[in-house]
């Protein structure tokens, strides 16, 4: 790769943006949606260039595969560097990181959104930030990217949204805090544990960490854990946390009901997944053994979050709060299939990390422009919306047969690849999540045909369509859908080598649980 | 086991000396000069009294900056009894920003509430002063006199509001209780003195690495936790913490803003300079007989001051529940002290920590108690939260900066906050005192919370009818100070190197 | 030259004046009697300072007494102070009325 | 035939019927009607020729030629351990070949039909755009060389379905039975997408060809074959409204009657046959799984022989007796006649076509009238419709030298030599007892419909229908008297073109159930099979057109409890709803009600309670009082010093 620190441009571009943006007078929505539309589109720009090279860039032979890198001092008194990388599966968030900013930036309504500047201010910091978190080796980099991240969110998610906004967004912050605190005790404890006394993932990677001795119970004599085995929970908790798995989910129905769309279309596209790659970046390559050792229990509640989900999403009646359980259950296949810790399963989870970002993005817009007309989100009183906005129609359809793993479209690709993994790990897992593609199907054309078909309610009469531009943001999420589901060698061909790379970090580990 | 003395070679301040307290002597020179200003200043200008105060906490702050190349290797003056060392300098540094941001913003809120009386910047002077000599005291007399010349000042200042039942009400809780600790402080300082037979911390801390019988001598330990228990009255840890509650709510919100910060650094330096690097006993690990009671408080400040803030309906009871339970965090480091490593080499991560914490808090907690300070009204102080109701959508900014200063507080990144939270846990965890490490962490989760909660309010919609509380503008002073605390909360967040030396660098030169 | 085996009835004597000052702090309503009871405390610290320094002899117990004297003065000092400006404010002298701010 | 043809050929057979269906969809409500008519027709009409060139590349290749496989493009490829990698592939050989132009010739049919039918409806385009994506999928679903791809197509012929179903979306029976529709369909993709894990974890690939090369991957009657052939049963089940998953069937009538004639009589239904024969390798290894299928296949043709005697619905009676002969086809793969049932295929796709596309004429006619109690006597007003429908139930019913007698018999021909033991004979028996219903069914209907007198005062105004609709009618009537006459003869060592021309798919391996009937035996088994079948048209006319005795006498001679299962479809309907969908329901709703709050939410809750409460005594603590901060201070202070100096150490 040439000179340019494309890597930190990708965060330096939106945090600069926002800085900007202080500059530009308040009155200037215009100017202000179009700087940040700007600083959008040049990351997704780069991110799309890192693409195109990745193929000429061979991955490093380290123990992680990265395809670029950046690395300078940081804290050198504490061995923190400041190293960016990506490897063939954080390319692929990239890429959907910068995507649905993009999208959430041009979602952006200039004449709904009050404060707009501070609004698009806090949109900016937050792809900085999640960039930030999809780009760091450095494990205290990586933290301090999480953690902040949360910072505008806060902002973004108290100032914006419904009635219950606050107490939602607490019960988030709370919820995901107490989650990174323990993974930061963890980080602290591999750093003190690791030889290198580093926190740089490659360093600590090249001299494994011993496990240390489990602890006894006095007294009863009972063998509890090894300290590598609890350093492994927390992070295991905060990345469920994120993601959510249940039973940790609860803030994620009231937060997303309480969101407005704009922000729901990147906070439910990219924020969740953070989890997810939390999972297969940090937690599968610090501790192969452990996750080895847990896989089953792993993948358990993974498909109890499948199948629960599912099932609030068929009883729910708020729409935001069914597509809410949807994701929760979609988000359990992606969880299924990185538990499941064969190359199948993690390679679908990547392509379904990006399709549910592409799918719940769409969900979510459709769902804010039915409010937006009707005005409610009661599936009670909405119906019969086919007759007068067929092209709402059309678009919802794709997103439902997508949300429903129809074949042929992109969500199939990955919970076939996904079920074939869990399928490896033992068949059960496989059957119980075919169960829930089949409720998957029952809610969401339970979530179509009710607001679709039937004869119209009152709320419904008059209605109008989607307006060019309404349409046109549906167009490349529609599109993407199909294309994916026709043709998804290109994910699976940049993402396969790091999978596999991880994936033969496990075997070692199979063979001798517990040390890695 | 009585020990018989050395006898101390006795000596005239010369030069070196008085070098070796030059900032003190520059702040006790513009105290002194305020004094006679004061008298020949009209009323109407009294502002000038304050340019006057920050010329000479600048100047102050300028020796200090000259001392930190000067004493690359510290030295003791006054025989023995006070350190010029980095260690001071940087603790003094600390102390004179946080008196001159407090300076800044004292003159508008103290017309405002009819209290602008000469005396204040003088006694601010005073008690910087004392806090400064605190710094650096390695005798336990003078560690006795700085702490009373600042508590002396603070008894006053906290009193200030002259006709104000609450303020004098503050000033008596803060007066009694704090001579009924500083008896407690005394007491212990005579149990030392008598058992190792000497005040100065060098000769101490000799007498007991000598004698290993007098590590488990129970008067000298009684000694030692009678001292620790003074100490941590004055950063008001749980449980000897009751009065900081009341005594914040009850001062001037400008004194409280003063006092909350720079008593907890000044004490700190103390409690380094004499438990951590005195008390640890060299070969005799004597610090293992303290270290396990320092913990424990450090928990119980946690706990308590994190709890008892959650439901708190006041901002300054609420920060002041909250220092209570930074002081927890910070007493972290302390008990952890410096660490053996099995490589050889010692580490520092405790008390490098505590310096930083000290310096991320003393930025985050001016910022925030400036906000409340310079947006408070003619009426009553800006206290009950219901008074933030709604600010960000009249002060966008300066509810922003709020904002950003509970976030520090609360810990996260990349605000100042977070590092000196991660500093002290990485010290627990390095020294196997994982649990500590968990503590620590089990509260900020619940402290997220009243922090947030906080945030939320002014971020609300007032609600229709009811009337706003009525912020005072900002002003220029005012401005400038959250301007610099935003930086500094940011700075220290992001830019952790440079802090990070030079706190090292001030530990290597510590001397006793 | 005392006698040593005096030395733990004097450490006893402070100990003693000590108890007997906290007892009065706790128990006593009167501020001025509460300022009295610290006083104490504060001279029972002096007692063993000077004791020790005595049976030590090492004059630093007795320089040590001196400052502490001194200070005792300043606190009263400011403490009368408030006290006659609570009394102005038309307060009884009553520690147990000082409670406005609490929880 | 070489690839760049065969992909070309492939191309532009899927490729007309796609854009058919995406000129319709987008540009139909704007350019209008005659638009619409043409680009629906033309572009089915386009891919029929195209896969006249098929059959004829398919049958002018030499020997062993006839099957070719091209790859469009690459699809995924994983590599590692499973090394899962799947490409576009598509083939074409004499199976596709022959599905193929049954789906594009009766297609186009139903087509033009459609034009006449849709005449006064307004989502004319949305129509049309959806039935040319459902030729388009069905297309897929047969050409598919790759599992996964079959899978694909599998699944979005269930989706064009759903769409036609619901195609009134303004009733709500027709929105539900749409639901209903596409899940019983995922059912059975979840059963496919399982047997794909089994074939691909053993044999690393999903290409059928190389499926088929590496069956040495399964022991033969083993466990893992049985179970991945079940799986593919199920799937082949859910399609073909098989027993269990049957119900959507009737229910699926809601749709337009094209929809109907095309989709849930003469192409999709018909899917689950086509998957089986297709991977008759895999079947003929696991002889357990064939009886399987074989005696669901027979049950639930005698199952809906005897419902579609008691239905009302002039559509739901079709609708059964589609059932029951897919039942008979399901059958006939089962037992390993895989030529057999696909030629039942072929003849079946014909005259079911033409009888619902009859029916359709009359619903028209009638003005959507649907009760045949309250038809009758339409053979004088509807000539040709009537002959039309004649012919077909003729063939339906089996009568001697009607398309449906050959097919029919030669499928029963093989069950008598199928397998070992006593089982094959009683299937056998049970099948010369459906070639008994289905006379009996398809007679009522054609007597109660056309002969007698009309029922209502409507009935004696009806006209004959319009070309559009009469022309099709016509001409399928024509094919279902003749079209299997060139082809295959019920005997063997007779005229055989049709297995001929399928035997280079089956010829590869022979399932163990099956061995080749004897001439004399054939014969027997054609008599007695022919016999039936007039039995039953006999019995039909005697019942329902002379009423001697009169149907309503032979109802009350029998025992209360045939008729009623009959009529109430065996309950299934009511049994699913109550074992399978109420209790999910109920599950969801406690979930909502009770779990979320009560459990997943409380100990988050319960936190914060507790918490709440510490906080709330911490605050009693501070009292405010100096002498109780003060005692406080001693206390802590006295207790540590002296617990810790004095009494812990």
């Amino acid at each position: 790769m040439n000179h340019i620190p494309w890597l930190t441009l990708l965060i330096v571009i939106p945090a600069g943006a926002a800085i900007l943006l202080q500059l530009v007078p308040r009155r200037l929505t215009a100017v202000v949606k179009g700087v940040t539309i700007l600083a959008t589109l040049a990351g997704a720009v780069i991110v799309m260039l890192l693409l195109l090279w990745m193929p000429g860039n061979k991955a490093t032979n380290g123990p992680l595969p990265l395809h670029f890198q950046e690395t300078h001092a940081w804290l050198p008194a504490l061995n923190a560097t400041y190293h960016l990388g990506i490897d063939g599966i954080s390319a692929w968030l990239l890429a959907l990181n910068a995507g649905v900013f993009l999208l959430g930036a041009l979602a952006i309504s200039r004449k709904t959104t009050d404060r707009l500047r501070f609004y698009c201010t806090l949109v900016l910091l937050t792809e900085a930030a999640t960039t930030g978190v999809l780009l760091s080796i450095d494990l205290l980099l990586f933290y301090m990217f999480w953690e902040g991240m949360l910072v505008p969110l806060y902002v973004l998610l108290s100032n914006w949204g419904g009635d219950k906004r606050g107490p939602a967004t607490l019960k988030f912050i709370v919820y995901t805090v107490a989650g990174s605190l323990l993974m930061l005790v963890a980080i602290i404890y591999l750093y003190i544990q690791s030889p290198s006394g580093s926190f740089d993932l490659e360093r600590i990677l090249a001299q494994p960490i011993s496990s240390g001795s489990a602890f006894v119970i006095p007294l009863i004599h009972v063998t509890t854990f090894t300290p590598k085995e609890l350093a492994f929970i927390c992070f295991a908790l905060a990345f469920a946390i994120k993601i959510p798995i249940v039973p940790l989910h609860t803030w994620l129905p009231d937060l997303y009901e309480a969101c407005p769309p704009a922000v729901l279309v990147f906070f439910a596209g990219v924020v969740s997944k953070l989890g997810a790659y939390g999972f297969i970046r940090f937690a599968l390559t610090l501790f192969p053994g452990e996750m080895e050792k847990y896989r089953f229990v792993l993948a358990g509640f993974a498909v109890l979050s499948i199948i629960y989900g599912a099932l609030m999403a068929l009883s729910e009646r708020d729409l935001k709060r069914i597509v809410a359980y949807a994701s929760i259950s979609h988000l359990g296949f992606i969880a299924l299939g990185i538990f499941s810790l064969t190359d199948n399963g993690i390679n679908g989870a990547v392509i379904q990390i990006i399709n549910h970002g592409i799918i719940i993005s769409a969900l979510f817009l459709i769902v804010g422009y039915v409010e937006s007309r009707t005005g409610t989100r009661d599936l009670g009183e909405l119906s019969g919306l086919e007759r007068r906005m067929p092209w709402l129609y059309f678009f919802f359809l794709v997103a439902t047969l997508a949300g429903l793993g129809m074949p042929g479209m992109n969500s199939f690709v990955g919970e076939f690849t996904i079920m074939l993994g869990a399928f490896q790990l033992n068949w059960v897992y496989a059957v119980l999540a075919g169960g829930g593609v089949v409720l998957a199907a029952w809610y969401m054309l339970r979530l179509h045909q009710g607001l679709m078909h039937d004869p119209p309610k009152p709320r419904t009469e008059g209605v109008h369509d989607l307006h060019i531009g309404e349409g046109l943001l549906l167009v490349p999420l529609v599109a993407m859908m199909i294309f994916i589901g026709l043709y998804p060698k290109p994910i699976t061909d940049v993402s396969t080598g790091s999978v596999n790379t991880y994936v033969s970090l496990i075997q070692p580990a199979a063979s001798n649980p517990g040390t890695q | 086991m009585l020990i018989a003395a050395s006898p101390v070679p006795l000596s005239f301040p010369g030069g070196r000396d008085l070098v070796g307290i030059l900032p003190e002597l520059v702040l006790g020179g513009a105290f002194l000069v305020l004094m006679i200003l004061d008298l020949v200043i009209p009323a109407s200008r009294r502002t000038w009294l304050a340019a006057f105060a920050l010329l000479g906490i600048a100047a102050a702050f300028g020796v200090t900056i000259w001392g930190w190349f000067d004493a690359s290797s510290g030295r003791l003056v006054y025989s023995g009894s006070f350190a010029y060392d980095r260690f001071a300098l940087f603790v003094d540094a600390i102390l004179l920003v946080s008196a001159g941001l407090v300076v800044m913003i004292s003159p508008n809120y103290l017309n405002r509430r009819g209290m602008h009386y000469g005396e204040y910047y003088a006694l601010i002077l005073a008690a910087t002063l004392g806090m400064m000599l605190l710094a650096g005291a390695t005798s336990l007399m003078v560690i006795f006199l700085a702490i009373e010349l600042l508590s002396l000042a603070l008894y006053v200042l906290s009193g200030f509001s002259r006709h104000e039942e609450r303020s004098q009400e503050a000033a008596l809780k803060y007066l009694l209780l704090g001579g009924f600790a500083s008896g407690f402080l005394l007491f212990g300082m005579a149990l030392i003195y008598g058992e190792t037979g000497h005040t100065q911390l060098a000769q101490i801390a000799a007498a007991i690495q000598s004698q290993t019988t007098i590590a488990v001598d129970p008067l000298l330990l009684a000694g030692v936790l009678l001292l620790f228990i003074g100490f941590a009255f004055k950063v008001s840890a749980a449980p000897f913490h009751s009065w900081t509650p009341d005594v914040y709510q009850g001062a001037p919100t400008s004194v409280t803003t003063f006092m909350s910060v720079t008593t907890k650094v000044a004490a700190f330096a103390a409690l380094v300079r004499v438990f951590t690097y005195t008390f640890d006993g060299g070969g005799t690990h004597f610090y293992q007989h303290w270290e396990p009671v320092v913990a424990l408080v450090a928990i119980t400040s946690m706990v308590v001051g994190n709890i008892a803030a959650l439901t708190q309906t006041s901002v300054k009871r609420m920060l002041a529940y909250s220092g209570i339970a930074q002081a927890g965090y910070i007493l972290i480091g302390v008990a952890v002290g410096p660490v053996l490593l099995p490589s050889g080499q010692t580490s520092t991560f405790g008390t490098i920590g505590v310096l930083y914490y000290l310096a991320a808090y003393a930025v985050s907690n001016i910022g925030a108690f400036a906000v409340i300070t310079v947006m408070a009204g003619r009426g009553e102080d800006l206290d009950s939260y219901d008074g933030l109701r709604g600010l960000a959508h009249r002060r966008p900014f300066v509810a922003a900066s709020m904002a950003l200063f509970l976030f520090s507080l609360g810990g996260f990144p990349p605000t100042a906050g977070f590092f000196g939270k991660f500093l002290v846990f990485t010290a627990a965890v390095n020294a196997g005192q994982v649990p500590l490490a968990l503590w620590g962490i089990a509260t900020s989760a619940v402290s997220a919370f009243y922090y947030l909660r906080v945030g939320l309010l002014m971020y609300q919609r007032p609600a229709v009818g009811a009337e706003e509380y009525r912020w005072s503008r900002t002003g220029f002073s005012g401005s400038a100070v959250l301007v610099a605390t935003t930086a500094g909360t940011l700075i220290l967040g992001v830019m952790i190197v440079l802090v990070y030396t030079a706190a090292s660098a001030s530990l290597k030169g510590l001397i006793v | 030259m005392l006698n040593p085996n005096l030395f733990p009835y004097l450490l006893g004597l402070s100990a003693f004046l000590f108890t007997v000052g906290a007892m009065g702090v706790l128990i006593r309503r009167n501020p001025i009697v509460v300022f009295m009871c610290i006083e104490l405390m504060l001279n029972a610290g002096n007692v063993a300072l000077v004791a020790y320094g005595r049976f030590l002899n090492s004059e630093e117990g007795q320089i040590f007494a001196f400052m502490v004297i001194v200070v005792a003065a300043a606190e009263v000092v400011v403490g009368l102070a408030l006290i006659t400006q609570i009394f102005r404010l038309g307060r009884e002298l009553d520690v147990d009325d000082l409670s406005e701010m609490k929880e | 035939m070489n690839v760049s043809t065969a992909s070309t050929l492939v191309l532009l057979v899927l490729a007309f019927p796609l854009i058919g269906s995406a000129l319709n969809g987008f540009l139909g409500p704007v350019f209008g009607r005659r638009f619409v008519n043409l680009a629906g027709t033309i572009s089915i009409f386009a891919s029929f020729v195209v896969a006249c060139l098929v059959l004829a590349n398919v049958v002018g290749a030499p020997a062993g030629q006839g099957a070719i496989t091209v790859r469009l493009w690459d699809w995924i490829n994983l590599g590692g351990g499973t090394n899962l990698s799947v490409g576009m592939d598509f083939t074409l050989d004499a199976l596709s070949a022959l599905m193929l132009m049954v789906i594009t010739g009766v297609g186009f049919l139903i087509h033009v039909y459609s034009v006449g039918y849709m005449e006064h409806d307004t989502g004319f385009a949305r129509f049309f755009s959806y039935m040319n994506f459902f030729i388009f999928s069905m297309l897929m679903l047969v050409l598919a060389a790759d599992l996964l791809i079959l899978i694909i197509g599998w699944a979005l012929v269930a989706l064009s379905s759903y769409l036609l179903i619901g195609f009134w979306h303004d009733r709500p029976t027709a929105v539900a039975a749409a639901r209903k529709a596409f899940i019983t369909q995922v059912i059975g993709d979840v059963a496919l997408v399982i047997a794909a894990f089994l074939i691909v974890l053993n044999t690393h690939t999903l290409s059928l060809p190389n499926i088929f090369a590496r069956t040495q991957a399964f022991p033969a009657g083993g466990a893992l074959i049985t179970g991945i052939c079940a799986l593919l049963a199920i799937g082949a089940f859910a399609k073909s409204a098989q027993f269990p998953l049957h119900t959507w069937l009737p229910d699926a009538m809601e749709g337009p009657t094209p929809v109907s004639a095309l989709i849930h009589a003469a192409t999709m239904v018909t899917a689950g046959v086509y998957l089986i024969a297709r991977f008759h390798v895999l079947f003929n290894l696991a002889p357990v799984a064939e009886g399987m299928v074989a005696c669901v296949g027979m049950g639930t043709a005698v199952m809906a022989g005897i419902i579609a005697l008691s239905q009302i619905d002039i559509k739901r009676v079709i609708a059964y007796s589609t059932m029951s002969q897919i039942g008979l086809m399901i059958y006939a793969v089962g037992i390993g006649a895989y030529s057999a049932g696909m030629f039942h295929f072929a003849m079946h796709a014909v005259f079911k076509a033409l009888l619902f596309m009859a029916a359709g004429n009359v619903i028209h006619a009638l003005h959507d009238e649907q009760d045949i109690r309250l038809m009758g006597g339409l053979h004088a007003r509807m000539r040709w419709t009537h002959v039309a429908f004649g012919a077909g139930s003729l063939a339906l019913g089996g009568f001697f030298l009607f398309s449906g007698w050959f097919s029919k018999e030669d499928l029963l021909g093989f069950g008598t030599v199928s397998g070992p033991g006593a089982a094959p004979w009683i299937l056998y028996a049970v099948g010369v007892g459906v070639n008994v219903l289905t006379g009996l069914y398809a007679f009522r209907l054609y007597f109660t419909v056309f002969q007698g007198e009309p029922q209502t005062a409507r009935g004696f105004g009806v006209k004959e229908a319009g070309y559009p609709m009469l022309i099709p009618v016509v001409i399928l009537g024509a094919l279902s008297v003749i079209v299997a006459w060139p082809l295959q003869f019920p005997l063997p060592n007779t005229l055989h073109v049709f297995s001929d021309f399928l035997s280079p798919v089956f010829a590869g391996s022979q399932s163990p159930l099956l061995h080749d009937p004897s001439f004399g035996l054939a014969l027997v088994a054609l008599i007695i099979g022919t016999a039936a079948s007039l039995i039953g048209i006999g019995l039909a006319m005697r019942l329902w057109y002379e009423h001697r005795p009169d149907p309503q006498v032979v109802l009350a001679s029998l025992p209360r409890v045939i008729p009623l299962l009959s009529y109430n479809k065996f309950y299934f309907d009511e049994i699913y709803d109550r074992a399978l969908v109420q209790p999910v329901k109920a599950v969801a709703r406690t979930a909502r009600r009770v779990v979320e709050p009560d459990v997943m939410d409380s100990w988050v809750q319960g936190i914060g309670e507790l918490l709440r409460g510490f906080s709330l005594d911490l605050r009693l603590v501070q009292t405010g009082l100096i002498r109780d901060y003060a005692s406080i201070f001693t206390v802590f202070a006295v207790v540590l010093v002296v617990v810790w100096v004095f009494i812990a150490r």
